[in-house]
């Protein structure tokens, strides 16, 4: 499992490339990309975490079971956002005989 | 009906109770078994605290203006009832007394993977029990097991702080309990136990860990939220700062609606054990039970929507949440199905465990079906926040988790106690207790349809009949409860001694002597054959 | 060096077997971590997508400099630990004491900068809480020049503003206590490493701790773009 | 009078949607009552037929069988899909009040229900309604979530603080129901009780008038939109600093940020309450915020006032 061991050569790349997204992510922040800032951010979030599980935490060389587990995790935390999200976003949609009325905005009952 | 085993002469054989004597053996044991006997102790004493709310409340109930406390102390009295039955007994029980006593036995190990955080378990336990008995000792909370806000974090002046620190810290144990059986079962099997030679009483151990693991934290970051939005007076659920209540509803019932499931599948998992022993039947359709177990603990997580149908959820989501509540009750629909299914053709005996079984059986079913009228969205609007739901879920975790629960204690009180219990006392409080229940619990379907609010202290007229059946249904089952801690107590003294085997059942924990010694097996077990393996002609000698 | 019998518990069959059921408990029990850093994830994507301009009006209230410098920090301190956790591997205890020190360091540096982070709020008046035990002692919200300039220049409503600084404190709090407990952990491992308790066998306290570690590396790789980030600085 | 008279078994059907929610939940109790006989008197039957002979029996090795395992995934999974879409369709219809409701708004308060007819009159835990007339509630709670139900119409809905939520029926009989609180709300939560008085139209156009006579909603909306100074700015011919009103209730409204949105109820509360998040397009965001200024029921008098507003022929079609 965790036996192997990771040469420091490959965890200092790593740590080198974790210090450049940041840098990175830092400077697009300052850049005016409309919504894709925030996709752009994300992106660079779940590129370092992945970094991170796979080479300093060593999922990479461990066995199915430590991967099926750390899936598990994020996506129980995936159904616990997506389904409380479908409940906000979903609160202006009336219903009409002939179907859902999207209006674009009922204040109180979130956009 | 049954034997009773041959006399067998009782050498002084060291086994795991008379190992060691004096508290520091018990406050500092790292086995296992004793470590169940702990749990057994401590949830035994809110099993009984929680009970006296539940008949205080019944008492009070026979007046419709309320025979016997203030509408605010009745407001006290079910949620003290609902979080006591809920977190210190419902939770706790099958997983850490048959859990823990039984799952290193069940899989030929010499205890579960971190002793000490079973220990430390148990220890939180406590903790927590203790803020809550201090909140009710001093006073009380009148929250609703619930904690709905902005009633809890803004309007309520009870020990709403000490009660939600006392969950907050007995969720905690739950965790630990539910990462130990994970770990132990996958990595400390006995040579030869594969996934599918294991008991099914494991399969459903180990979808309830799943649930512990993956639920419990958002019911503590939640309590804490609700913690802090009472300390400084501002928060996320907070209306006025633009903050949602249902976003608090949404984060409880995430882990709530699957707690439930904690609560079912682990006597499922006892009702599967015991039909198949006292059928002397292998399980019918091995795999479907285990599998069902699994899904029932997942899709329980996408389900929690249908106790917010007329809270203000979007109509949208409503219909989603409503179709997976659908789906989830065709797993335990399969479980029922089968278990039926296991007594064809097999040599049914009526001993008083298998009388708990087939109670378990009929009653989860009544309850699992009346589930179906709160999933379905226009009943769910009429039937919402009335006693239908009340009886819905005391029919699931009374009528079939606590029945499991005491078949389960019954099945394995031999091996845990090396005792043997007097059986027509057992059956007669198992018809005891399900006369009661059915007397209390059926009425209060009746009165849900016809609209009466639950968590009323008073009501009108028109209900009092139904309420009257009801109450006196209450106090045959509070009798029927208080049955078997006597005759359990008795036979702990002067019980005859148990064989290793009393029942006749396969499964490796009968294979030790009963009661086991601390390593739990003289040599490790090698597992030759599936579970359940009655019919094989090379039946392995006993 | 031969196998530490005092190492293997009763319970296990052999080293490996203890070493597995380690590390398989230390995941599931950051599984649990995730889903209870979850709750506080699924309230933010909840509010933010529905109060945007508070949330951007109080993203840009936050120092971004302490923040990028925090992530660096965090990220220098996940590089030693892991070294640390090698250097336990090929059984060189004078190296885990060595990085072992060096990530506690870099542990207090990132609560350093946490702190001045905490006392700039204090002093802007940024502290979400409206009771009266925190007005006496300084603590309301009432954000002045330069913090309100921003909230009407996103056309913010104040009580949104504040709703986003509950979340600001209420995820950095809960990561920063999740550091403590961590930098707790990793001094019982200094002492215990002192007294040569570990081996190149026998190392797994060392190896769940860092993966303790990088998970509360991998929370704030995840809180700092989510809160100091929001719609750009431009 | 015997004890068993004062015992239904059935709730009253007082409105037009109790009849269908009835039909479901009949259906339902078949299928539990069914299931639960079949479960019960298979195992009875099992058990004594199969009975166990003597301690050393050897009931055959039956593994299991695939086709009953089809067959009992299929058929529930069957059953609950055609309850599932019964009960959904059934709840989309009964979810949308008809175009021409009757509008009372609702106001919970910890432990008293306040009642307000848009002509004037203001009831505490009471409701008179005509009967064959849809009446559309619209309501809001001034402190925890309390929840509106009336069992004899099957409708429930919980009232929430800042926020409205609305419910809709149609009585069919005239006479006097229960109404509950069904969310627990704190002490007094089972006093917040009380009856809806269905009447004929010809009585309710008498109570209506015999009652109290206070000013309508509008009215002292209108007192209150002098009052408070709104007329500065919302001019009735727009060359105020606001928009002008006139017909502004239900028509879209075109934002700074370019979202365009129903002027509904909700729309005007959170404007009166929090505008600077909504300010319109080509209008400076200047509005000051009203919130701690105007009590939950000042806030619908205001609304009922700007509805009022250049909209004569449109007021609900009297009976």
């Amino acid at each position: 499992m965790s036996q192997h061991i990771v040469s420091p050569k490959i965890y200092f790349l790593i740590f080198a490339a974790l210090f450049a997204l940041t840098a990175l992510t830092t400077g697009v922040a300052f850049i005016d990309l409309g919504p894709y800032n925030t996709v752009a951010a994300l992106a660079v979030a779940v590129t370092k975490a992945i970094l991170v599980i796979l080479f300093f935490m060593h999922v990479r060389y461990s066995p199915h079971l430590t991967r099926i587990v750390v899936a598990a995790g994020f996506f129980w935390l995936a159904i616990l956002i997506t389904l409380t999200l479908s409940d906000f976003r979903t609160r202006s949609w009336t219903p009409r005989p002939s179907g859902w009325e999207i209006s674009a905005f009922s204040p109180q009952d979130g956009r | 009906m049954s034997t009773a085993p041959a006399e067998i002469s009782v050498e002084p054989r060291v086994h795991y109770l008379n190992v060691d004597y004096g508290i520091k053996s018990w406050l500092l044991t790292t086995d296992h078994k004793r470590i169940a006997m702990l749990y057994l102790a401590s949830i035994t004493f809110m099993f009984v605290i929680g009970g006296a709310f539940a008949v205080i409340m019944r008492l009070h109930l026979i007046e419709p203006t309320g025979a016997l406390v203030e509408p605010e102390t009745y407001n006290k009295l079910f949620t003290m009832h609902g979080i006591i039955m809920i977190f210190f007994f419902l939770i706790p029980s099958i997983p850490a007394v048959l859990g823990n006593f039984l799952v290193p036995l069940m899989i030929g190990a010499r205890d579960l993977a971190f002793p000490r955080i079973n220990l430390l378990s148990w220890y939180i336990y406590v903790v927590g029990a203790a803020f809550t008995m201090y909140a009710v000792v001093s006073g009380g909370v009148d929250t609703g097991w619930t904690f709905y806000t902005p009633y809890s974090s803004t309007y309520a002046n009870t020990h709403v702080m000490a009660t939600a620190l006392g969950v907050f810290i007995t969720g905690f144990s739950s965790i630990l309990t539910g990462l130990n059986f994970i770990v132990t079962i996958h990595k400390m099997r006995a040579p030869g136990m594969t996934w599918f030679r294991m008991p099914l009483f494991l399969w459903a151990i180990y979808a309830t860990s799943m649930i512990m693991i993956l639920g419990t934290p958002v019911l503590a970051i939640t309590i804490v939220l609700l913690a802090l939005e009472r300390l400084l007076h501002v928060g996320i659920f907070d209306p006025n700062l633009g903050g949602d209540p249902l976003l608090f509803q949404h984060m409880f019932w995430f882990y709530s609606h699957p707690a439930v499931y904690i609560m079912i599948l682990l006597g499922m998992g006892v009702v599967s054990e015991l039909v198949t022993c006292f059928s002397k039947k292998r399980i019918f359709g091995y795999s479907f039970v285990a599998f069902s177990s699994v899904s029932i603990a997942v899709l329980s997580f996408l389900v929690w929507g249908h106790h917010m149908f007329v809270t203000g959820q979007s109509i949208y989501a409503g219909l989603v949440f409503s179709l997976l509540s659908f789906l989830v009750a065709i797993p335990s629909a399969i479980k029922v199905f089968n278990w039926t299914a296991t007594l064809y053709k097999g040599s049914v005996s009526y001993q008083a465990p298998m009388l708990y079984a087939m109670g378990f059986i009929g009653l989860f079913t009544m309850g699992g079906l009346t589930g179906l009228f709160l999933a379905s969205l226009a009943t769910d609007v009429h039937l919402n926040g009335t006693y239908f739901i009340v009886a819905h879920f005391h029919y699931i975790m009374v009528g079939s988790a606590v029945m499991a629960y005491l078949g389960g204690i019954h099945f394995w009180w031999p091996k845990i106690t090396g005792r043997l219990y007097p059986d027509t006392w057992a059956r007669f409080a198992a018809l005891v207790i399900f006369i009661g229940f059915n007397l209390t619990f059926f009425p209060q379907f009746m009165l849900g349809y016809l609209g009466m609010p639950r968590r009323y202290a008073f009501y009108p007229q028109e209900f009092q009949v139904l309420n009257v059946m009801s109450s006196a249904g209450a106090s045959i089952l509070a009798v029927g409860y208080l049955i078997p801690l006597v005759y359990l107590f008795w036979s702990m003294r002067y019980g005859p001694v148990a064989s290793s085997n009393p029942w006749g059942a396969k499964g490796l924990e009968w294979q030790t002597s009963s009661p086991p010694p601390t390593d739990n097996f003289e040599e490790t077990p090698v597992v030759t054959e599936g579970a359940y393996a009655y019919s094989s002609e090379e039946a392995p000698v006993v | 060096m031969s196998e530490a019998p005092l190492a293997l518990a009763h319970q296990f069959d052999d080293l490996d077997q203890q070493h597995e059921a380690g590390s398989l408990g230390m995941w599931v029990f950051l599984v649990t971590e995730i889903m209870f850093f979850g709750g506080l994830f699924a309230g933010y994507t909840i509010y933010r997508s529905l109060y945007l301009e508070g949330f951007v009006a109080g993203s840009h209230i936050l120092n971004i400099k302490l923040g990028a410098t925090n992530t660096a920090v965090l990220i220098a301190s996940s590089f030693t630990m892991a070294m640390a956790v090698h250097s336990a591997q090929k059984g060189r205890r004078r190296a885990v004491m060595g990085f072992l020190l060096l990530t506690m360091l870099l542990g207090f540096t990132f609560l350093g900068i946490k702190c001045v982070e905490y006392h700039d709020k204090y002093v802007e008046h940024l502290i979400p809480c409206e009771s009266v035990a925190c007005s006496n002692l300084g603590l309301q919200f009432a954000p002045v020049e330069q913090a309100l300039q921003e909230i009407q220049k996103q056309h913010a409503q104040l009580a949104h503003v504040e709703l986003y600084f509950c979340f600001y404190f209420f995820m950095t709090g809960m990561h920063a206590l999740h550091m403590i407990i961590g930098i707790g952990i990793m001094t019982y491992l200094l002492l215990m490493a002192r007294r040569g308790k570990f081996n190149a066998q026998y190392y797994a306290p060392i190896e769940v701790a860092g993966l303790y570690w990088h998970f509360v590396d991998i929370v704030w790789i995840f809180l700092f773009p989510l809160l100091y980030l929001i719609g750009g600085r431009y | 009078m015997p004890w068993w008279s004062g015992f239904p078994i059935h709730p009253e059907r007082g409105s037009t949607i109790a009849e269908g929610v009835d039909h479901l939940h009949y259906f339902l109790t078949a299928i539990t009552l069914i299931f639960t006989a079949i479960i019960f008197a298979t195992i009875f039957y099992f058990a004594v037929k199969y009975r166990r002979q003597s301690e050393n029996d050897k009931p055959p090795h039956i593994a299991g069988s695939l086709t009953l395992e089809i067959l009992w995934t299929l058929i529930p999974t069957l059953l609950a899909f055609v309850t599932f879409v019964w009960s959904a369709s059934l709840y989309f219809r009964n979810s949308r009040p008809p175009e021409a409701a009757l509008e009372i708004f609702v106001i919970g308060k910890q432990w008293m229900w306040q009642l307000q007819h848009p002509e004037g009159p203001r009831e505490i835990n009471e409701l008179h309604v005509p009967v064959g007339q849809p009446i559309k509630l619209t309501m809001i709670s001034q402190d925890v979530i309390h929840d509106f139900y009336v069992p004899a119409f099957r409708v429930k809905k919980d009232v929430l603080p800042g926020r409205y939520s609305s419910i809709w029926f149609q009585a069919t009989k005239t006479g006097k129901y229960h109404f509950f609180c069904a969310q627990y709300c704190g002490a007094q939560h089972a006093g917040m009780i009380g009856w809806v008085y269905v009447m004929t139209p010809v009585d309710y156009e008498e109570w209506l008038s015999g009652g109290v006579k206070g000013e309508s909603m509008a009215q002292a909306g209108g007192r209150l939109f002098g009052q408070l100074g709104c007329i500065t700015c919302h001019m009735p011919d727009g060359t105020g600093r606001g928009p002008s009103l006139e017909g502004l209730f239900g028509k879209p409204v075109q934002l700074q940020d370019g979202r365009t949105v129903p002027a509904d109820e909700a729309y005007l509360r959170e404007h009166i309450l929090n505008p600077r998040a909504l300010t319109v397009k080509g209008y400076p965001p200047i509005m000051p915020t009203f919130q701690g200024q105007v009590s939950e029921e000042q806030v619908l008098q205001l609304i009922a006032f700007v509805k009022s507003l250049g909209t004569e022929e449109r007021k609900p079609a009297k009976p």
